[in-house]
């Protein structure tokens, strides 16, 4: 019951900031809304029972990636400055695309998904329970992409330094 | 070592060799020395052929060389000699030798253009000798780019345009043989894109006829059937003389040599079924060109639609499907290559002198050129059909082979088709009454050099050829003869 | 028998060695080989006809030999064609008269072409001609004749266009060539459906008479003529185009730009009377197998000798003259041949026919050659500028007139004898057409002599240098023809070429004869009376019959009909819209690809905006249509 | 957790070690050193490819994470020496003013980008391969945008990585819908579990496009030639021939092992796919003035000819898509290595500056004819041969009418080609590029890739060693 | 009405429940890239996207395949994923930013197909 309507707060904080950091005219604000929506998204996953996930949800997104967003904003934009607005035939060309879109992989989705589910309950996932599962070679297990996506990282860190690098 | 690898060979040679050449002497050695050992080892080929012949060698391909190329395709390297083949050689080989020794004297970068030219000529060398569908397209195509640049860098005219049109139209041919060769290799089933191998097999009809239209086409487009010649007559037109040669000797005759080898020989009943259709394109084709010919004012103009008429013969001999008509059709092959290359030679030669193709901007030429005005008269004479020379004998062997089908399509067509043999004696003869004949008028024309000594031997080996051709027939026609009866087997099964 | 092949190697050989030394040689060594040539191929035809004529008629009937043969190309195995030679009463007659008249000619011409550019290659020309018409004349099959045929008719181009710096010569070369070989076209398709049917070009199998050669063709027939009739018809069209048979004759006057001994070779004696030894060649296959179109070629013969009788009266042109008599007496032949039947008295026409075309080519050599002689005296072929040249040249003056005498049929001169049996022969055929045959020979009568007087009589033209008689190599074939002219019918021909073979005793039908006689002799009076002196009868009775004259000067209009037909019909209404459509629509449609491609590329290149949200707008929607499209569909 | 299983996976292992040394060397040599970073670079790199080209068993390791199959040490090979051949052609750019400061980090997130593809190829998950995608496509926006002062370039850049964030986000979302329908991301276990229900296909279609993205398929394609006209003229031969071609082999990889239930709908997408994506491309080529948009257009068309291998979904369409691949890559490569010459030396890139270029850089511009005449596929060049074999591929699996339009469409791509040989050899040009003296290192370059397209169809052997391997997956 | 308020707030929350707020925050993104003028709101967009998909792949994972930890895992790797791409592509927006002075969508189109005008079109006949 508490459950429920926790679900239903945070789907409507989702849906309603989703909307809003798109239209919203401040970059500013966008930024913020994009925040709410993260942070409801951990919300979210705290329901599922992902606690994990939930903390990495908090730390990574709405802890590193808003920094950098807010850093980039103030890099570029003049103090309350507003962007130009689109343009009203863009929006609608966009509007339209993305309802029919929406409303058809929802119809898709819905229509098909087939299995009949319940929520299991199931006891809190252990940290050790991850670790394992994280550090496994086995089927299940990630530790190969876990290795592979330090070199993205590695990779991106030094591009992103390099294409932002002044000019020595 | 096969001998026939011989003829891929020198090409290659000649073409390393001018790579390495850094003067005119050295470039000249080369390609004289590489047109002479192809013209020697054709007429070696021939004796070979004749003495394996004679020894009762009565295998359908002579000095097969079989090497596995792509397995995984079928694809061998495959060549052998039927006698067809070996004239074709014999033909190129002249024709080679004639055009080299016609542009002796080519000023602008001549090393490029010998070696295009020498890959040209591989081209089509190659093509004769293949017996396997894939090494046969492959030497097809390997001839575009040759002449895309060849016409392109040396023409003159609209030479760009033309050497688009050339290349894009004998693709537009290749690209719909290739479909039927796909066609034939995957519906006929059989493990081998061998032609002799692949001619036991019968492709569904319904199925041939897609193919047949397909290669027919693709093969009529190369050999310049109505209505797919617009390429020739600009093509030779903006061509250096040797090319112009080059093009509608040897070139014209891969898309009627194909169209036989390979659409006729391996799609029997399609070919059958649907010849009615070609027959009247290739006889209306004869008539169309020959027609056009007669009002055009541009020497080259003239003579691509004299061949484009005489190919259409050519097709039109192909599609009676007796063995008499092919012979013909095999025989108008060598005899057109070597008039319509001789009739070119000397038109570059007039060309070269007076800077202007019209025929309205010369006449008298006789008197001051006078041994090129006698080798255009013998070509035009052989062109028209003069007993004694080869084209004679190719068109009444075509007639008499087309004279045996009594139907009535055939009847009607072999007639419009005949009517050619009057308009060709038209226009020929008032482009030498034009041109050769009369007073001079252009002062500047007093002063022209009659050929030099590149030029005569060119003309002579040509003229030779012809009159040999054209007086002792036998020895020719029993060559392909010989050959023709496994396809006239398959072509009535 | 084996030497005749030399008759037709040796001119060969002359021609491909004068042809290949070109100027190299000093004229009269070049003249001089072919002359000699040409004289042993004339003591080797006399040889052949002695002995043949001596030996081959064992049971009184001449029999074939074919000396050589040899298979030269192979269409199948029952079609191939061979060269050989035939030996046969007509082939050798006309091996005579070849040989003679040729020799004669190339002897006439060391004089007479002395001097012009390219003699050499004269006698190259003049060597080729000869081989050709003695393997024409030889010819064992239909299709070597036609080979020899197209020959003939290519040296007669070359020659006609001997001066090619003359415009006039050049055309007319061409016009020769391209009308004969416009009626080679239907000679060649009756050669291929002939050999169809009867699987054969022999001419010993075709002329066997037997029904089964022709089983073939039986009861096909196409718009109401027998097949049979169609193909000899055909055949007759080719003979027709070489003899200038109306409506294609138009040729052989204009030919006449050709040098002098050229015409008397070509254009009087031989090429032209080809036509007519075709016909006697497949007489037996035209009589047995297609009597209508035989009726045919006689009143062809009839119209073209009477229409061009007609012209030649109003020519002024002295060789011109002597082309429009000599398609008229060819027509005369042609009338013999169509009127003949088989064997014995039947086979009178055939019989006279072959004996007018032998003494005809004697006379009208001669008469070439005199004109010929006439020319280089006073360097002009229009008779008004001659006049009264009798004192000056009174040799060619003597044989011109021996030789006008014999083709207008005056007795005892060889023309005489054999137009009477050709007139004879259409008496019997139909006393009509002998009676419109008579009128012609009367025509043939004036005008000759109005030729005649023109020349040698009438007021004497002022020359610039006194006209002088000719050299003796230009007489001495006047003389020997004239010799042959004034003797020539008293030849017992009958005894040597009949249709059958067989001996056939000439006899002179008197009634006809004195007939015929007595109209050439008012006409030749008629002629007299008018030409030789100078006088206005001739302009009074042109100015009374001015509309009828301007037509028959201009020849009918018959060339203006030709020249209407090529340039207008041919050219601008078959030719050029081709060359139109060619350019336009068919170059304008592989043109138009491109075009079309290239309209494409533009049209669409509003795809690429340069803008990222475009780019996934077309991405998304992409995706989605996809995505749609694969699932309900 | 044996961890030492990760030792068989030499190729990545390899090249790991060679992006560290590069990395430590950049770092902590001295500027006299670092003279020879990038002729060791070089050396490194060639001896990890030489290492690397003789396949071995099969083996799979993490539980079937990663797969190797003998046919990907081709693959492999095929990218490396793309990116040998590009580091060679990049010598002289490298050293310029603006980017010598930067070369380090060139070769670190180019030989990053590889790893990423090397990854990509072996896996056998969608979480590993999505991790390879990334890694070969978020650090290549950097690369696009290497000359970050220019314009061109830094815009490029942003295009790249806004439109392959945006074609991530799709497949990433397919990708989830993929795992809601069958629970698991393993390659071997999907296959058996997608029957094609209509959420499996929308699912399939919202991944495949990020593929289509990569490979710069018409639609997907429209970022393209902007990114490729953009970008380093060698960033953007490695984007057409290396990101491409692995794009493409992973592709017919997981079509056939992932969607081989699927096969229907798949071939029915890429009909459509393969038609409009040469036409369209072939009809752009035809207006194109810039030699990098051309070529990006040429690329998009070669594009729809190599999915006609993967249509066929056969052995032999497998073997021709290798053969394809490693032709157009040494065909593409001497195209760009003269385009990169030309443009670094002289700043020209109009076709119209090609003109008369005969005349003045005679052995450059018949490279670029002889690559241009293999890659419209005229014989003996060795172009003809694989677009021979990839239409005998596509026509034995009865695909007749798509055959005959891509064959069609070679006459329009000939035209384009002969486009830039008329260019270079008939028209003529008051002001011609200078007569250029390449470097030892492009000269190199030039020369491998001319000897290829001369030899690898005439020598079957090539073929014959890719065909003797059959499906390899 | 009850009975409607009752289901929705008992028992389990039903999967499609999470899968349309998940979509409704996909497509907001979408159209957020689609229409935003300025760089960094596209990005943000782009953020929406990820995000959504996370949520997709633990809600899968925890309602139907409960089993084992794959949309978990994914879910994991997809927000370092996103990470980085941010990362870079922050670093490319600045870099536009040094190079053009702003970040609008609109003033990236140098790149772009030329017009008629710029390029001359050469017929192939001429």
């Amino acid at each position: 019951m508490e459950v429920h309507i926790v679900f239903y707060i945070l789907s409507l904080i989702i849906a309603v900031f989703s909307v809003m950091a798109v239209t919203s005219g401040r970059l500013i604000r966008s930024a913020t809304y994009l925040l709410f929506v993260l942070l409801a998204t951990a919300g979210l996953y705290l329901i599922l029972g992902y606690q994990y996930l939930f903390a990495v949800q908090t730390a990574v997104y709405a802890g590193g990636i808003m920094v950098l967003f807010i850093f980039a904003i103030l890099l570029t934009q003049r103090p309350g400055g507003r962007i130009t607005p689109e343009s009203v035939k863009q929006r609608v060309f966009a509007i339209i695309l993305s309802v029919a879109g929406a409303f058809f992989s929802g119809f898709i989705i819905i229509s098909n998904i087939g299995r009949v589910s319940h929520l299991v309950d199931m006891k809190e996932i252990d940290s050790r329970h991850i670790g394992m599962t994280l550090m496994g070679t086995g089927k299940f297990q990630y530790l190969m992409p876990f290795e592979v996506i330090s070199v993205l990282l590695l990779a991106c860190i030094v591009g992103a330094i390099m294409i932002a690098r002044k000019r020595s | 070592m096969n001998f026939l690898l011989i003829f891929i060979l020198i090409p290659m040679l000649m073409m390393v060799g001018l790579f390495f050449a850094n003067n005119r002497k050295q470039i000249n050695l080369i390609t004289l020395s590489g047109s002479v050992l192809l013209l020697l080892s054709a007429i070696g080929l021939t004796f070979l052929y004749l003495h394996q012949r004679a020894i009762g060698n009565t295998a359908e391909m002579l000095f097969i060389t079989d090497v596995p190329w792509y397995p995984a395709f079928n694809i061998h390297f495959l060549v052998g000699v039927d006698g067809i083949s070996v004239i074709m050689l014999l033909l190129s080989s002249i024709i080679v030798f004639a055009s080299v020794l016609v542009s002796w004297k080519i000023d602008t970068m001549p090393k490029e253009y010998f070696i295009w030219f020498s890959l040209l000529s591989a081209g089509a060398f190659g093509f004769f000798i293949s017996l396997d569908l894939f090494t046969l397209f492959f030497f097809l195509e390997m001839s575009l780019v040759p002449k895309f640049l060849l016409i392109g860098i040396w023409g003159s005219g609209k030479k760009e345009y033309s050497a688009f049109k050339l290349a894009l139209m004998v693709m537009g041919g290749s690209v719909l043989v290739l479909f039927g060769i796909l066609g034939i290799y995957y519906f006929s089933g059989a493990e081998s894109m061998n032609l002799l191998e692949l001619a036991k097999h019968t492709i569904p009809l319904n199925i041939q006829y897609y193919l047949f239209v397909s290669s027919f086409v693709g093969f009529g487009i190369i050999g310049a059937m109505f209505p797919f010649h617009s390429w020739v007559p600009d093509g030779h037109s903006s061509a250096p003389t040797s090319v112009s040669m080059f093009l509608s000797g040897i070139s014209m005759k891969l898309g009627a040599y194909g169209a036989f080898r390979v659409a006729i020989f391996l799609l029997p009943e399609a070919a059958h079924q649907l010849a009615w259709i070609f027959l009247i394109l290739a006889a209306f084709s004869v008539f169309y060109g020959a027609f056009t010919a007669l009002a055009q004012t541009d020497l080259k103009y003239i003579n691509a639609y004299a061949s484009i008429s005489h190919c259409g013969l050519l097709f039109f001999a192909f599609l009676i499907f007796n063995e008499t008509a092919i012979t013909g059709a095999f025989l108008q092959m060598i005899s057109h290559g070597l008039i319509t290359a001789l009739f070119f030679a000397t038109i570059g030669m007039i060309y070269s002198r007076t800077h202007t193709r019209m025929i309205n901007d010369m006449n008298g030429l006789m008197k001051v050129i006078p041994f090129i005005g006698v080798s255009f008269t013998i070509a035009g004479l052989a062109s028209l059909g003069l007993p004694g020379f080869s084209g004679f004998i190719a068109e009444m062997t075509i007639f008499v082979g087309a004279f045996q089908e009594t139907d009535l399509l055939h009847r009607v067509l072999t007639l419009i088709a005949a009517t050619s043999i009057v308009i060709t004696a038209v226009y020929i003869l008032r482009v030498v009454g034009k041109v050769l004949f009369g007073t001079i008028t252009n002062k500047h024309h007093l002063e022209f050099a009659d050929a030099t000594w590149w030029e005569r031997v060119s003309v002579i080996v040509l003229v030779i050829a012809i009159a040999g051709l054209g007086s002792a027939p036998m020895l020719f026609s029993n060559m392909i003869n010989d050959s023709l009866q496994p396809v006239l087997n398959n072509l009535m099964r | 028998m084996q030497y005749t092949l030399l008759i037709l190697v040796l001119p060969l050989l002359a021609f491909v060695v004068l042809g290949l030394v070109d100027s190299r040689w000093k004229a009269r060594t070049a003249g001089t080989i072919g002359t000699t040539v040409m004289g042993i191929v004339a003591i080797l035809a006399y040889y052949t006809a002695w002995s043949y004529f001596t030996t081959a008629n064992p049971g009184g009937v001449y029999q074939k030999f074919i000396p050589f043969q040899m298979e030269w190309m192979k269409f199948s195995d029952q079609l191939h064609i061979d060269l050989g030679i035939l030996i046969d009463p007509i082939s050798v007659m006309m091996l005579v008269v070849v040989s003679t008249v040729s020799l004669m000619v190339h002897i006439y011409s060391l004089r007479y072409m002395e001097g012009e550019k390219g003699f050499e290659r004269y006698y190259a020309f003049l060597s080729l001609f000869s081989f050709s018409m003695l393997g024409l004349v030889v010819a064992t099959n239909i299709f070597q004749m036609y080979i020899f045929w197209e020959l003939v008719g290519v040296s007669s181009y070359l020659l006609i266009g001997f001066y090619y710096t003359k415009p006039e010569a050049v055309a007319a070369s061409k016009k020769a060539f391209i009308i004969t070989r416009f009626a080679d076209l239907f000679f060649l398709i009756g050669i291929f459906l002939l050999s169809y049917y009867t699987r054969t070009f022999d001419f010993d199998v075709l002329n066997s008479g037997n029904a089964t050669v022709f089983a073939g063709t039986a009861g096909l027939s196409f718009l109401g003529l027998s097949l049979m009739n169609w193909i000899m018809a055909l055949i007759f069209i080719g003979g027709a185009g070489k003899s200038a048979m109306f409506p294609m004759h138009i040729w052989l006057p204009d030919a006449m730009e050709g040098p002098t001994p050229v015409s008397a070779l070509i254009h009087a004696a031989t090429m032209v009377v080809a036509g007519v030894y075709l016909v006697a060649r497949l007489f037996p296959v035209y009589y047995f197998f297609a009597p209508e179109v035989l009726h045919g070629i006689a009143y062809i013969g009839i119209f073209t000798a009477l229409f061009s009788a007609v012209i030649a009266c109003t020519q002024t042109d002295i060789k011109r003259v002597l082309a429009y008599s000599t398609i008229s007496q060819i027509g005369f032949m042609m009338v013999g041949l169509g009127v003949s039947g088989m064997g014995g008295h039947h086979g009178l026409g055939y019989m006279a026919s072959m004996f007018h075309l032998f003494t005809h080519a004697m006379f009208k050599a001669l008469l070439f050659l005199g004109a010929g002689s006439v020319i280089h005296a006073v360097h002009s072929n229009e008779m008004n500028k001659m006049g009264g040249l009798r004192k000056y040249l009174p040799v060619t003056h003597i044989t011109f007139l021996i030789a006008c005498l014999a083709i207008a049929g005056i007795p005892p001169f060889s023309g005489f004898f054999s137009k009477d049996e050709i007139l004879s022969a259409a008496f019997e055929f139909n006393p009509y057409l002998g009676s419109l045959l008579i009128f012609i020979a009367g025509l043939t009568a004036f005008y000759m002599f109005r030729l005649y007087y023109g020349i040698f009589w009438t007021k004497e033209y002022k020359h610039e240098h006194i006209p002088h008689e000719s050299p003796l190599a230009m007489l001495l074939p006047l003389i020997f023809l004239a010799l042959v002219t004034v003797f020539a019918g008293f030849i017992p021909f009958g005894k040597f070429v009949t249709n059958d073979g067989a001996d056939y005793h000439i006899h002179i039908d008197l009634v006809t004869a004195s007939v015929s006689v007595a109209v050439a002799a008012v006409a030749i009076a008629i002629s007299t009376i008018m030409y030789r002196k100078e006088n206005k009868i001739s302009d009074r009775i042109v100015s009374s019959f001015s509309v009828f004259f301007k037509i028959v000067v201009h020849k009918f209009y018959i060339d203006e009909l030709y020249m209407f037909i090529t340039k207008k019909i041919v050219f601008r209404l078959i030719s050029a819209p081709i060359a139109w459509f060619d350019r336009t629509l068919v170059n304008g449609t592989i043109n138009s690809f491109a075009t079309v491609t290239q309209w494409t590329s533009l049209q669409i290149k509003g795809i690429q905006t340069g803008r990222v949200q475009q780019y996934a707008f077309v991405f998304l929607l992409s995706t989605l249509l996809i995505a749609a499209l694969i699932i309900f569909i | 957790m044996n961890y030492s299983s990760f030792l068989q996976m030499q190729e990545e292992l390899s090249l790991l070690v060679v992006i560290v040394i590069l990395l430590i060397y950049d770092i902590f040599a001295g500027e006299k050193s670092l003279r020879f970073f990038q002729p060791v670079a070089i050396v490194l790199f060639s001896i990890h490819t030489i290492l690397n080209c003789i396949p071995h068993h099969p083996f799979e390791i993490a539980g079937g994470m990663y797969h190797y199959v003998p046919m990907l040490t081709y693959v492999k090979t095929i990218l490396n020496l793309g990116t040998l051949i590009i580091f060679l052609q990049s010598q002289h750019w490298l050293n310029g003013e603006e980017s010598i400061n930067r070369r380090g980090e060139f070769y670190f997130l180019t030989l990053s980008t590889l790893f990423g593809m090397y990854i990509m190829l072996s896996a056998g998950h969608f979480l590993l391969f999505i991790i390879g995608i990334e890694t070969a496509s978020i650090p290549m926006a950097t690369l696009v945008a290497f000359n970050k002062y220019t314009h061109k370039s830094a815009e490029a850049g942003a295009k790249y990585i806004l439109s392959s964030v945006f074609a991530s986000g799709l497949s990433l979302f397919g990708i989830s819908m993929i795992y809601g329908t069958t629970g698991t991301l393993y390659f071997d276990d999907l296959s058996g579990l997608l029957n094609g229900t209509p959420i499996e296909l929308m699912a399939f279609v919202f991944f495949v496009v990020g593929l289509f993205f990569k490979i710069s398929l018409v639609p997907f394609h429209l970022w393209t030639p902007d990114v490729y006209e953009g970008a380093p003229t060698n960033i953007t031969s490695y984007l057409s021939v290396v990101s491409k071609g692995s794009a493409v082999f992973v592709l017919f990889t997981l079509f056939i092992k992932v969607f081989g239930n699927m096969i229907d709908q798949w071939q029915a997408i890429l009909y459509g796919i393969i038609i409009i994506s040469i036409t369209l491309a072939n009809l752009f080529a035809i207006r194109q003035q810039n030699m990098k948009r051309f070529l990006a257009f040429s690329s998009i068309s070669q594009a729809g000819y190599l999915l006609l291998g993967v249509i066929s979904g056969s052995a032999t369409g497998m073997s021709s898509l290798v053969y394809y691949l490693l032709v157009y890559m040494f065909s593409n490569l001497a195209i760009f290595g003269v385009v990169s010459v030309i443009e670094d030396r002289t700043g020209k890139i109009n076709i119209r500056d090609y003109n008369a270029l005969y005349s003045t850089n005679p052995k450059l511009s018949m490279v670029m004819a002889l690559a241009l005449f293999s890659l419209a596929g005229i014989p003996p060049f060795a172009g003809f041969f694989s677009k021979f074999f990839i239409f005998s591929a596509a026509f034995q699996k009865g695909f007749y009418i798509l055959v005959l339009i891509a064959l069609i469409n070679t006459i329009v791509s000939l035209y384009y080609y002969l486009l830039v040989v008329r260019a270079m050899f008939f028209n003529t040009n008051d002001h011609p590029v200078e007569s250029i003296k390449s470097d030892v290192s492009l000269k190199i370059s030039l020369i491998i890739c001319t000897v290829a397209i001369l030899l690898i169809g005439g020598f079957s052997v090539v073929y014959q060693q890719i065909a003797l391997l059959g499906f390899g997956i | 009405m009850g009975e409607f308020f009752s289901k929705l707030f008992s028992g389990t929350i039903p999967l499609e429940a999470y899968i349309v707020v998940s979509l409704i925050m996909f497509f907001s993104g979408i159209y957020g890239f689609l229409s935003r003028k300025s760089l960094l709101m596209i990005l943000i967009s782009i953020e929406l996207i990820l995000n959504s998909i996370d949520i997709n792949f633990a809600v899968f994972n925890r309602y139907l395949y409960p089993g084992n930890m794959e949309g978990f895992f994914f879910a994991l790797f997809t927000i370092a994923i996103s990470a980085c791409e941010t990362a870079v592509a922050i670093a490319i927006v600045i870099n536009i930013y040094r190079n053009l002075n702003n970040v609008e969508v609109d003033s990236m189109t140098e790149l772009r197909e030329p017009s008629a005008n710029e390029t001359e079109i050469k017929e192939v006949n001429e």
